[in-house]
């Protein structure tokens, strides 16, 4: 029942000036994974929390994480080495639910690595918009390329793909009603957004929430979310919602 | 020394705990939330999150923030109600061979009273805490705990209407624990649980607004610890019912120094973020130190620190 | 913006210092120790070891112990008395361009008195300190500080003698810092200090000992940080005499906690044992801070934060 | 002015259950250093006090400290790896006084540290005395026979070296008086009791004391010990002291 466990730090790679790849291995266990899912990952030692990420990839028994050093912890993981063991928890959280067929996917700064994740376990069915504040900020464009059927990168300063934000590109691709469920990771403000968008033009819509998270597993209730049925805990009961779900989306 | 001569039993007001593990009130939710992880029947006593009379929504997010050693939490005692809970909570509980304590508080006294007796009757709860670190909202969120003639009557009134064994859990923000502790045993507490959190409060230089959307929150973890020992060791030096202490631990050892300093059981919350098994773990670790030290009873741990006497204080 | 055209300075009790950044007493000896490291004239004030009437030999060792993010001390108030800090030790300080503050106590009522006298008249020390943490042998160790009477009392009597600016450090081992420091304004301080130690305690498992060889002892450093933000905050909150902030102070974003919560000044204490160059590093990213915020005054900095109005507090 | 700096562990060394060689390098700053002073490392960043340790030696621009791990903080520092960087502040405190000719050096557990130090600076003129558990616990003795004069072991199980402890090890060699200067490091124990010895016979002795450090300057008043001239800090005015200064020796 663990879930628990020590990994060690197999491979670190610097995308760019603030976004860093982990890839870690753990002989001892890794569990069966969903795209949407994350792990509460240990940062440095003399962190007592532990701090959640979503899962970029989990092939050939590895796991891969997306991050971008924002704050202490953050920067502390990105100075961890290779052969470096730290301790996770995971998986945790409910998955994005299966698309049956073609999707879009909306993805804003590090929400690229949860969308990421569902791209490739869905390989060539999601239309992707893919959103930064500039070229800088866009990372692993081609491996996107691949994974996604069609992919519109857009930046704010207009340096890379379309300029704008990747909601504007979205909608302004899909001026009638895209047939196709959204699914969306990326700052709180994209996600009200085009959960109103969604719910307007009646489609399936799910997003994924972020707050700050002390357990991971709904104990101690630091991670609520005001949903329609009452308060839920983004770490147990998310992160993925429906759009539906989220009072003030 | 054979492990299974190891005797790890220990008594709080009547009640028998297989061993001094407890878990600490909200950081294990109603237990179920870490059913996956261990068999809760390992635990020497599983307490739950306070609740109250009715449903609480709590505070608004950011609820926790990170400190050096610690976390600040401002919740705001959210929680399901004493109702919800019986139903929906209370029957998984029950099948767990545990002892279960309900942590409970009020916003006004007559909450206090009716949260008490319901719970008083609901079979499955083992025995009560009382936390009355909370403010009272109906003389201006001054906290039961600090004021002792308040607290004497809310004691007072809470104890006669509760049979089912009565732990009151004492607030760190005092000048004298010593006095706390005595007042909550000459109110008819059958035990004490010490500490509940320190207030603090950590800001966001660039935004310069507080990290918790409450401003304060209760500062917990491996940074309150000294404080906890040193609090644990001074009530159970003063009153004869049993302490239970807390505080910061996060392993074996820590719990022993609790164990040592005083404390009848010990409870573990911050820890279980961190690692959803460090109860096991703990329980685990003191039969080590058991057998590693030759000690076949946890009773000759317990109170077992030998002080210095030239001891001043500045 | 420029850098010089920062102004860092601020006044405290009529005195001006060129910066916010102070030291705390008993962790920055008598100056000396730490004037090879970096010229002292940078600092904003430097307040130096608790001094009495005669010299004091402290605590049998160990007197220090190291607990999660924090360390546990009971030196004991040694000092080389107030004659010979007088005698030997201020002529150096004097040599220095910055605010010399001698933080002072006692054992009894009269050698407060006394002492403060005795530093009052001391050419080269610009301001008294009162610590009144420390327990009052006379009656029963009861810590002058947490008894409002004797604390009336005791502030009267040394407000009479001392003519350069007081101010008062306050303990943190309180249900109530608001009233304590309303209470020190009232008795005629200049300024408040806080916050001291927290008394904790730690244990050698092993041996069933404490760590400390005086049992317990003050835990300070980053663990104590949220406890004082807060506590700073609420006193800024209810006195107008300004608040010197200390706590767990490591880095200038710790200080800038400390000043948006309401301080005027910052002092730092075990950061100094961690890093010499503490106070200087913070001073420098204070001014980091300002210019990359485009603040040119630190008066800007100082209480600006912008706390929520929906809060309650458990 | 400044002795507080990052230093890279260039190796470590396993040598034996519990002892441990350190090497340090510092682009920055390595400052002259004499035998008996001591550095203050820090040993994992979730620690707040640096532990002090030492000299064992100073060649080459390098570092050496020799330790024991004794608790969480030794325990963590042999878990750091070469390529890591540590805080180091030092040297610090008062050395040994330099030898004039040859000279008793005596050394119990990791107190051979400061000794060894002592006899590589003066090579060939020490006498060694250098006592332990057992055989395990006896280091570098091929090392220490190249620097000193002669070597004498000491286990008390008697499992290599004469049985007993070192200091009996001198006792019952020297039982007139040796003409020479005694310098010692090991427990507090051993130190009291060849003080004493040598106080009768009236032989300098020269001994390094141990207690809990905060500063390591002098500031905190933590490492205080009882000298005939009143109280004194270990760090600052020690850890070599007369055995004269000791009271109780
Ligand atoms: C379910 C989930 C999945 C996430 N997935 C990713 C991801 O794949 N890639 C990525 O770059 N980031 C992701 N984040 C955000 C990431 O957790 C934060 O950026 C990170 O915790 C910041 O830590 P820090 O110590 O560097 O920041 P600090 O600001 O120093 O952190 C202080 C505290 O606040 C918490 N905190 C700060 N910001 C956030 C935040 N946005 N969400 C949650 N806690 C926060 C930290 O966990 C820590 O406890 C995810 C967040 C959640 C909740
Ligand atoms: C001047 C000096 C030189 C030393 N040189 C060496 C050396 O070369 N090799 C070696 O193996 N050891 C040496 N020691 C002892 C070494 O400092 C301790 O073994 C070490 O601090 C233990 O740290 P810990 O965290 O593993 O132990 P813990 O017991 O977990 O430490 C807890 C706290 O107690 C302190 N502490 C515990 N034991 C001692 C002690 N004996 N002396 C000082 N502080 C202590 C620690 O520094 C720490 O702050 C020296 C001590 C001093 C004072
Ligand atoms: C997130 C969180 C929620 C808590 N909720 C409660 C509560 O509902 N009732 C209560 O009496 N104590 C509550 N506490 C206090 C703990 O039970 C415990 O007294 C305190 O956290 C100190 O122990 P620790 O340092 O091991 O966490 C809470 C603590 C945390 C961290
Ligand atoms: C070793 C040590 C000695 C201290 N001595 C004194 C003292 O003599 N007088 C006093 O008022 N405070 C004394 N203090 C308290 C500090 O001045 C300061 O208030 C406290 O340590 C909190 O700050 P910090 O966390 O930055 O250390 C001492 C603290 C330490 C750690
Ligand atoms: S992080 Fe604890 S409830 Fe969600
Ligand atoms: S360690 Fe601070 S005075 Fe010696």
């Amino acid at each position: 029942m663990h879930r628990l466990f020590k990994a060690r730090i197999v491979q670190t790679t610097v995308l760019s000036g603030s976004y860093r790849l982990l890839t870690l291995s753990s002989e001892e266990y890794i569990r069966h994974c969903e795209a949407g899912q994350f792990f509460m990952l240990q940062t440095g030692s003399e962190f007592l929390l532990k701090r959640p990420f979503s899962i970029f990839s989990h092939r050939g028994g590895l796991l891969y994480f997306l991050y971008c050093i924002r704050g202490k912890g953050t920067k502390r993981l990105s100075e961890l080495r290779e052969g470096d063991f730290i301790e996770v928890l995971g998986p945790l959280g409910k998955a994005y639910p299966k698309p049956a067929g073609d999707f879009i996917a909306l993805a804003g700064g590090s929400g690229i690595a949860s969308i990421y994740c569902l791209l490739e376990d869905n390989k060539g069915k999601g239309h992707l918009f893919y959103g930064a504040k500039e070229k800088g900020d866009i990372v692993l464009a081609d491996s996107l390329e691949k994974v996604s059927k069609v992919l519109t990168i857009a930046t704010e300063d207009g340096s890379l793909g379309v300029k704008g934000n990747a909601l504007e590109a979205l909608c302004s691709k899909y001026q009638g009603d895209p047939p196709m469920p959204i699914y969306a990771c990326g700052p709180k403000q994209m996600l009200m957004a085009v959960s109103r968008w969604a719910l307007d033009k009646g489609l399936p819509c799910y997003i994924s929430l972020e707050e700050h998270m002390a357990c991971g597993v709904g104990a101690c209730l630091s991670c609520v979310v005001e949903t329609r049925e009452g308060l839920k805990g983004i770490c147990k009961d998310g992160p993925i919602f429906s759009a539906g779900e989220i009072i003030g989306a | 020394m054979n492990d299974n001569a190891l005797n790890l039993s220990v008594e709080i007001a009547g009640l028998r705990l297989k061993n001094p593990v407890m878990t600490a009130s909200g950081t294990f939710g109603y237990g179920e939330e870490y059913a996956e992880f261990f068999d809760l029947s390992r635990l020497g006593a599983l307490v739950v999150k306070g609740l109250s009379l009715r449903p609480k929504r709590g505070n608004p997010t950011p609820r926790i923030a990170e400190t050096a050693s610690g976390m600040l939490n401002a919740i705001g005692l959210q929680n399901i109600g004493v109702e919800e809970f019986i139903g929906k909570k209370l029957p998984l509980l029950r099948s767990f061979d545990t002892v279960i304590i309900a942590n409970f508080f009020g916003d006004t006294f007559e909450e206090f009273i009716d949260t008490a007796e319901a719970l008083d009757r609901a079979e499955g709860v083992h025995a009560l805490e009382l936390n009355i670190s909370c403010p009272n909202k109906q003389q201006g969120w001054v906290s039961f705990g600090s004021d002792p003639g308040l607290m004497r009557e809310l004691l007072g009134a809470i104890r006669a209407v509760v049979k089912k064994p009565l732990i009151v859990k004492l607030s760190p923000n005092t000048a004298d624990i010593k006095q706390a502790a005595v007042l909550a045993q000459e109110c008819g507490a059958d035990a004490l649980s010490l500490i509940n959190t320190l207030t603090g409060m950590a800001i966001d230089i660039r935004r310069r607004v507080p990290l918790l959307a409450n401003n304060t929150g209760g500062l917990s973890g491996p940074a309150i610890k000294p404080v906890a020992v040193r609090m644990v060791w001074e009530a159970s030096n003063v009153v004869s019912i049993p302490v239970i202490g807390m505080g910061g631990i996060m392993n074996s050892s820590d719990a022993l120094e609790f164990l040592i300093a005083g404390a009848r059981a010990i409870a573990v919350g911050t820890a279980n973020f961190v690692n959803p098994l460090s109860t096991v773990q703990i329980i685990e670790g003191l039969e080590r130190f058991m057998s590693e030290e030759g000690i076949g009873d946890i009773q000759d741990i317990i109170g077992s620190l030998r002080t210095y006497n030239n001891a001043r204080s500045c």
